[in-house]
């Protein structure tokens, strides 16, 4: 791997455009309002811009991640501050790449999604933010974006906390300045309860860098240098406590989650997608590096607690979710929902489970972010987020039905689609080991049809409403925010090989970190059959006639076995 | 491994056969799915530039993959008997640790009838739609959608392994909620096809669940895998795995208790429920269950099971269809006793299997027929379909009457017709199973077949004969051409379909290898097909007399109590309200008010506390310098004395 | 030359432990007397009683030159200050009874009692024997060790606090000073002023035709009753004179507040030079 | 034989007099002379220690004691008359804007 400085690069750039956005000549500055309205596109035009460059140095390094190489890639360290042993240490493992991936695909859809919502584009009735300036709003969107870049590649658990404190400011003003209704409370709440957490949390960081420094060597907070600390069961049992409260918190496991529906009713929906998409995965993301890697006799102690946690999550987000009547709040909960069953995927300690939890987090944010973009494009059309204020829009707005139609039954994991591929792992993997966790998990892909579709027939089917008559249809900057949404969906749906073979490794690793291993089949099928024809076995077989293709097929399952015994 | 035809009375299960690598034409199988798959991305994402050629590339579609079928249905008929199963693998889906799912396409003697069937009768139906629906503005999607559908039925129907049988399955649930609610501006249609797929998912969370105990148990999902595995799986798991595969088959094959959704199913246009909601969809219940036959096999309590609710749902169906004035619920009653046939004989196992997909198949002719008739009454009389505003349409559309005719004997199973070489094998295998479960199987088909002479004769009468009851703004005549091709192919096709298939065995030994052989008959007349072919003629008197030659009121007369629950459908929508969605709305309301009070109240209350305890603290400050001296005066004693008592 | 005390022998022994016992009494009565005296010119007297006592005990213990010091500048010179400013606040103001804030007199008495039982503990445990033989400078030569110490091992504090000293009165003029807002009134704005009050006349001194011409004793008009205008507000204290409160006595007068002193309707607070109408509106 | 420790004890007395009486007086001024009376308890325990220790430490510390109780009473006093010359009254409690 060249040793250019891929993640440092690609986390400054977002920072260098927000500086840029920062410098351009704001509200107050003189002109006409023309003036204004020209130097805020060129403020969106920036943002998108620089979005977009992030999104191209992060393919071009996803291109050189090489799946069989080491754990970490793209590795830089550097001394911060040496006397606490603290370092700017930064890298990526397959799961971190795939959710950085994540974070800087959603971020020019969100830019695009929000281009005029700042002008109260999509206000419920209308009334727009206090004259809030479009410059601090994408200057803050793209600060966000750095510190998501930040927190996912940190390697070194104390810069790893810093990222995941300062995620918390922009939010707050994205919510607090920009959102709408009881956006202030929301805010506080929002930012209360995070902060709750990190402190927790910090307490917990700075009980490992103290145990660290035992035996004499000098404190640490290299996250891998950590992983090898032999810990007592007591203290990894209270340090897995102090980091699990706040992951669980970031991520709305059930008890926690209540400031999600209002933070996501309150804030725009661009902000809505970036709280909901990446911000809620850096709570999973942390539970499945630091607290199983770090603590693995704590995680084996509360795996029962958080296995019943996480499915009272799945069916309680759903049920809560069919109950709602405000668009936006429902599909809150439904990430609510789908959450439960992110940390259940995680806690369940099987590769399939892992896996799928893993590819449910890049899945989620890409459907629930599409039902948000377009729940905004609905209301900035109808400037209403009540479900009973629309009715009959598909006959009036095909295309924004036909999309919302896709993105519903993406997050009703429809198969097919990308969500099916992770929720069938999660569910897979915790059958194997929790059958009636399982049972109970996957009776709720009922609740999310009936949420989903009576949502989508209450707003998109029946006769058409007055209000609704004139709906325009999505056109130009709408389309091009939600199309490679879609596109994604699709095609993660049809074809999630590529990403499976990222997550998957390191999955495995994080498993034998957490030495806990696959629970073995009671009767496993003769190698032979499982073999079935892998495309491979295709090509040589295809000279042979019927006699050869039996020998054929007898040599791939030799092969098979090693592999799927590893 | 050749498993000789004729052998032993005893049914001999199928053994796990090996399945080779597909050469030749089938190598190209994928494109069974890739023409349905291209012509609904060609129409739905073609947008208005499509719509004037759009239903030309929808027939086009399904006809190509027709024609493909056929080739490889003759390929494989050149190879020897053993070695038919072709499998092909697109590409690997899932590979996680020992999870691994290629996408593979299995070509053998029972998907090949499948995909003859969809292809063949969809085809037909798709050219009946294009005049159905020739004045409808958003045809282009409406053979995009179907399109989808036959993509959909086609990846169920050919999959190598659960997991792309369940992939099929739920996108053809997609489909079919497209195409019910495809008029999706009544909101009759909306609330059905929501209904028709939460139902269905109903049923795919027991599908679902049990792929899932198969993965846990044999760590594989392909068929090959689990079939080999099955056997040394202990007793238990192998029923919990089947009946959770009959409740997968009931959702999707409108079995009892999963049933409401069908009748409602009728809100769709008529070529939808000729197609999905009578010929392929609902009897992919029954394929689950004839392709997972090895599972079955070892299992007698889960096979009972299904026999028993194929027996249920036979007479259910039954009633229901006695009592609707609809045509299209009448029809939609008859499909799911039909089914219930089918359930009924893939219940007998081995015995039953083959027999059950010779009944689908003429089924699928014999009932899409009538639907396309029926379709074409209501196209004539501009959407009515209500039977008591029809009568004598005999003279004035002869071709339909003539099809749906034959159809109506096939249906009914009049000796020459190809009902009568289906259902009564049924019966006589229910009898042959013997024991009081035997016995009452065998009986509940007897009385099914008459009850359906009685309900089909019914509707014969109402809608073509007796006086008209149509007044004159309603002016029917005969269908164009481009639907009544179609009708008379399938009639043609619901007349010969049984011989050719059961006569000498002929699908008995196609399918043997993959099903196992049932024991062989001896000659055509068993003493249950004659009773059977008894009550049908005792119920078409009945039936004459009640309808033929008296007066049809124009307003259903109130009837007995039995006609009133058959016309609620046996109270089965008031039980589905009862049990589950009257104590969901609550439990949903319940869970709202617990999250805003509950949850959130906490959180909140404790936001209040914090305020209110320091605004009582706030109330120290007094202001009074004495009572501030005080406060000194009582801490530097207590600070004094603290220090005292520890140096003490 | 033996310096020793000035009392020395058994004999004093006995006087030594009589004094301390009477002197014991005579403070601590008076500390009593001075904190619950309901005028606080008597709280001043019992005040200066209870240094002039110590003063005494000083000596005993050997401090002669802080005897001297004690009543010369502490008594005579802070106590005086005392009554002085008592002087200007009005020296009937007398405390009410009645305690204003809830569970202020339980409290400080729990908190007293708690502190003496504290610090007698404290006295139990300390070691503290009989006082060595006394030495010269305890006696005569006091004044000379003293002034030995203060000017060597002291000298820094000492400075200290004469900067103590200086800052202390800057401060005191600074707070109690008032500039002249308006001009100094003239001659003739004050005899237009005396014309003006309706009362041009001077008021009769105090005294006058009374028993006697003490200054308290109000002076006797033409008609025997007495002229309550003749004696100076600062001594009248709080007989509220009728005439002041044409709408009849405020209840509750009894407060501390001198109601003589609310400056009468109409004089603006503006300072002017304290007039024969005694009470400075201050 | 009269000790030092009863010289101790009666400053002692003293001292908790003179703190009671700051709690319980609301005239300013008397509220100094307590302050005062504990002062001289002070006093009179330094000169107690001072002949105890035999040393003349004590004497001198009550000397800087006298002089500060001079400063303070200067400019409590001098605080004490501008208040009365605003509000026109002495009591403490009078002064109680300084709160919640």
């Amino acid at each position: 791997m060249s040793n250019f400085p891929w993640l440092t690069v690609a986390g400054a750039i977002p920072l260098v455009g927000a500086v840029v956005i920062g410098m351009t000549p704001g509200r107050s500055a003189p002109g006409s309002p023309a003036d204004r309205r020209a130097r805020d596109l060129l403020v969106k035009q920036i943002a998108l811009v620089t979005s977009l460059v992030t999104l191209g140095i992060i393919i071009a390094m996803a291109v050189q991640y090489n799946t069989g190489g080491p754990r970490f890639q793209f590795t830089q360290t550097y001394q911060w501050i040496p006397q606490f042993g603290v370092h700017y240490a930064v890298g990526v493992d397959g799961i971190a790449l795939v959710l950085i991936l994540m974070s800087v695909v959603l971020m020019p859809v969100v830019v695009l999604a929000s281009w005029n919502d700042v002008e109260g584009g999509s206000n419920p009735a209308g009334e727009p933010p206090a004259r809030r300036s479009v410059k601090s709003y994408f200057a803050m969107m793209l600060v966000l974006e750095t510190m998501m870049i930040g927190v996912f590649a940190a390697t070194d658990v104390f810069l790893f906390y810093v990222f995941f404190e300062a995620m918390l400011i922009p939010m707050y003003f994205m919510i607090g300045s920009f959102g709408v209704g009881q956006r202030q409370y929301a805010a506080v709440k929002f930012l209360l309860y995070s902060l709750l957490g990190g402190l927790l949390m910090l307490v917990a960081v700075i009980a490992l860098y103290v145990y660290s420094t035992h035996g004499g060597h000098q404190g640490t907070f290299l996250f891998t240098q950590l992983s090898h600390l032999s810990l007592s069961p007591t203290v990894q049992k209270w340090l897995f406590l102090g980091f699990f409260i706040a992951f669980a918190i970031k991520a709305p496991l059930w008890p926690f989650h209540t400031w999600l529906p209002d933070a996501a009713t309150a804030a725009q929906p661009g902000a809505a997608v970036l709280l909901v998409g990446v911000l809620d995965k850096v709570g999973t993301f942390g539970m499945l590096r630091y607290c199983l890697d770090l603590f693995p006799s704590g995680a084996h102690f509360f795996t029962p607690l958080i296995i019943v946690l996480s499915v009272i999550g799945v069916l309680y987000g759903a049920v809560v979710a069919i109950g709602q009547r405000d668009i936006k709040r429902l599909i809150a909960y439904t990430s609510v929902s789908h959450m439960g069953l992110i940390t259940l995927g995680i806690f369940v300690m099987t590769s399939q489970g892992q896996t799928g939890a893993t590819l449910y987090m890049v899945n989620h944010a890409f459907a629930t972010g599409a039902l948000f973009i377009i729940a905004g494009f609905m209301i900035s059309r109808r400037r209403s987020t009540l479900i009973s204020d629309y009715g009959g829009v598909q006959s009036v707005a095909p295309i924004l039905a036909g999309t919302f139609l896709i993105a519903g039954l993406a997050s009703l994991a429809l198969p097919g689609l990308s969500t099916f591929v992770s929720e069938f792992l999660v569910l897979v993997g915790t059958f194997t080991r929790y059958e009636a966790a399982a049972i109970l998990a996957t009776a709720g892909i009922i609740l999310a049809a009936i949420y989903i579709l009576w949502m989508y027939q209450r707003t998109m089917t029946g006769p058409i409403k007055p209000e609704v008559a004139k709906m325009p249809d999505l056109k130009g900057r709408e389309l091009w925010a939600v199309a490679p949404l879609i596109a994604l969906i699709i095609v993660l749906g049809v074809y999630p090989k590529p990403i499976i073979d990222i997550i998957n490794p390191a999955v495995t690793k994080t498993l034998v970190e957490a030495h806990s291993t696959n629970p073995v089949p009671p009767h496993p099928a003769p190698a032979a059959a499982t073999a079935g024809t892998t495309s491979d076995v295709r090509h040589r077989a295809r000279a042979s006639h019927v006699a050869q293709a039996q020998a054929a097929s007898k040599r791939v399952s030799v092969t098979l076995r090693q592999r799927s015994s590893a | 491994m050749t498993g000789s035809v004729h052998s032993a009375l005893m049914p001999q299960a199928a053994a796990a056969l090996t399945t080779y690598h597909a050469t030749g034409i089938q190598d190209a199988a994928g494109l069974l799915l890739a023409f349905p798959l291209a012509g609904a991305a060609i129409l739905l994402l073609g947008g208005k530039r499509t719509n004037s050629w759009g239903h030309y590339v929808g027939v086009a579609m399904p006809l190509l993959a027709f024609a493909y079928g056929v080739a490889a249905y003759v390929q494989m008929l050149g190879y020897p008997a053993a070695h038919r199963s072709r499998e092909l693998t697109l590409y690997q889906f899932i590979d996680v640790g020992r999870f691994q799912v290629p996408l593979g396409l299995q070509l053998d003697q029972l998907s090949i009838c499948f995909v003859l069937l969809i292809t063949g009768v969809g085809s037909l139906i798709h050219i009946f739609a294009v005049g159905y629906m020739s004045h409808d503005p958003e045809r282009r999607r409406f053979f995009g959608y179907m399109n989808l559908f036959l993509a959909a039925m086609l990846l169920l129907v050919l999959g190598n392994n659960y997991l792309a049988l369940y992939a099929g399955w739920e996108g053809v649930g997609l489909a079919s909620y497209l195409l019910i609610g495809f008029w999706q501006y009544k909101d009759s249609a909306a609330v059905a096809a929501k209904k028709a797929f939460i139902a269905n998912r109903v049923g795919d969370v027991g599908l679902s669940l049990g792929i899932m105990l198969m993965f846990a148990q044999f760590g594989t999902v392909t068929f090959q895998g689990v079939f080999a595995a099955v056997p040394s799986a202990s007793h238990g798991v192998v029923t919990a795995i089947g009946l959770l595969l009959l409740l997968g088959a009931c959702g999707k094959s409108a079995q009892v208790p999963l049933q409401s959704w069908l009748l409602d199913a009728m809100e769709g246009p008529t070529p939808v429920s000729a197609l999905i909601h009578a010929a392929t969809m609902v009897t992919a219940g029954v394929y689950l269950i004839v392709r997972s036959a090895p599972i079955f096999d070892l299992t007698p309590d889960a096979r009972l099971a299904v026999a028993i609710v194929g027996a249920v749902t036979l007479l259910f169906g039954a009633i229901i269809g006695c009592a609707k004035d609809d045509i299209k619920k009448a029809l939609a009653g008859s499909t799911m006793s039909q089914i219930g046939y089918m359930m009924l004989a893939a219940g007998l196992g081995p015995a039953g299997y083959v027999f059950a997909i010779a009944h689908l198949l003429a089924h699928g002719f014999f009932k899409a027929g009538l639907f396309l008739g029926a379709g074409s009454i209501k196209h004539e009389m501009n959407e009515e379909v209500d039977m008591r505003r029809f009568g004598g349409l005999a003279k004035v559309m002869p071709i339909t009457w003539v099809t749906f005719g034959l159809a109506y004997l096939a249906i009914i199973g009049i000796p020459p017709l190809s009902g009568f070489f289906t259902k009564d094998p049924i019966i006589d295998a229910a009898f042959a199973k013997g024991g009081t479960s035997g016995a009452l199987l065998g009986t509940a088909a007897l009385i099914g077949a008459g009850i359906t002479g009685f309900y089909m004769t019914r509707v014969m009468l109402m809608t073509f004969h007796g006086e008209r009851r149509w007044d004159d703004t309603v002016h029917p005549h005969e269908a164009p051409p481009v639907m009544t091709w179609p009708m008379i192919v399938l009639a043609i096709g619901s007349v010969f379909a049984g011989g050719l298939l059961i006569v000498d065995n002929r699908l008995l030994n196609f399918l043997g290898p993959v099903t196992g052989v049932p024991p062989t008959r001896h000659g055509l007349w068993t003493w249950s097909g004659i009773v059977a072919l008894a009550l049908v003629v005792v119920a078409f008197g009945i039936a004459y007399a009640l309808y033929g030659r008296r007066e049809i009121p124009v307003t259903a007369p109130a009837g007995s109590p039995v006609t009133v629950a058959a016309r609620k459908d046996l109270y089965g929508d008031a039980i589905n309200e009862g049990l589950l969605m009257r104590p969901g709305q609550w439990l949903t309301r319940l869970s709202v008010f617990f999250d805003n009070r509950g949850v959130d109240g906490l959180v909140n209350s404790l936001a209040a506390a914090t305020g209110g305890s320091s605004g009582r603290l706030r109330k120290l400050q007094s202001g009074f310098v004495r009572s501030y001296a005080l406060s000194m005066l009582v801490g530097g004693v207590l600070l004094v004395g603290a220090l005292l008592l520890v140096r003490l | 030359m033996s310096h020793h005390m000035l009392l020395a022998g058994p004999a004093a022994e006995t006087t030594r432990v009589l004094a301390y016992w009477v002197l014991a009494v005579i403070s601590v009565t008076s500390a009593l007397g001075m904190i619950l005296a309901r005028r606080a010119v008597h709280c001043a007297m019992m005040l200066a009683l209870v240094m002039l006592s110590l003063a005494v005990m000083y000596v005993e213990l050997g401090a002669p030159f802080l005897a001297f010091v004690q009543v010369i500048v502490y008594t005579g010179a802070v106590l005086m200050l005392f009554l002085f400013v008592l002087m200007i606040v009005g020296i009937t103001a007398a405390d009410s009874i009645i305690e204003t804030i809830r569970g202020q007199r339980l409290w400080a008495a729990l908190g007293g009692i708690a502190l003496l039982v504290l610090l007698s503990l404290v006295i139990g445990h300390a070691a503290i024997g009989p006082s060595p033989p006394a030495t010269a400078k305890f006696g005569n030569g006091n004044l000379n060790a003293l002034a030995q110490l203060l000017f060597t091992k002291y000298v820094f504090p000492f400075e200290l606090t004469s900067a103590l000293l200086i800052t202390a009165a800057l401060g005191a003029m600074v707070l109690a000073h008032r500039e002249r807002t308006g001009p100094k009134p003239t001659q003739r704005e004050l005899a237009a002023r005396r014309i003006a009050s309706g009362r041009p006349t001077p008021l009769p001194g105090p005294g006058t035709y009374a028993q006697h011409n003490a200054v308290d004793m109000p002076a006797l008009l033409p008609d025997g009753t007495q002229s309550s205008l003749s004696v100076s507000p600062v001594l009248s204290g709080p007989t509220p004179d009728v005439s002041d409160y044409p709408e009849g006595l405020p209840e509750g007068s009894s407060e501390a507040e001198p109601a003589r002193l609310a400056s009468p309707a109409g004089s603006a607070g503006s300072a002017d030079s304290g007039g024969q109408e005694a009470g400075d509106q201050w | 034989m009269v000790s030092p420790a009863h010289f101790i004890a009666l400053s002692v007395i003293l001292f908790v007099i003179g703190a009671v009486g700051v709690l319980v007086r609301r005239n300013a001024i008397v509220v100094f002379m307590c302050v005062e009376l504990m002062l001289n308890a002070a006093n009179l325990a330094f000169v107690a220690f001072a002949r105890m220790h035999n040393g003349l430490d004590g004497q001198l510390i009550a000397f800087f004691v006298m002089v500060v109780a001079a400063a303070e009473v200067v400019v409590g006093l001098a605080i004490l008359t501008s208040i009365f010359r605003a509000r026109r009254s002495a009591s403490v409690d009078d002064a109680n804007l300084m709160k919640y």
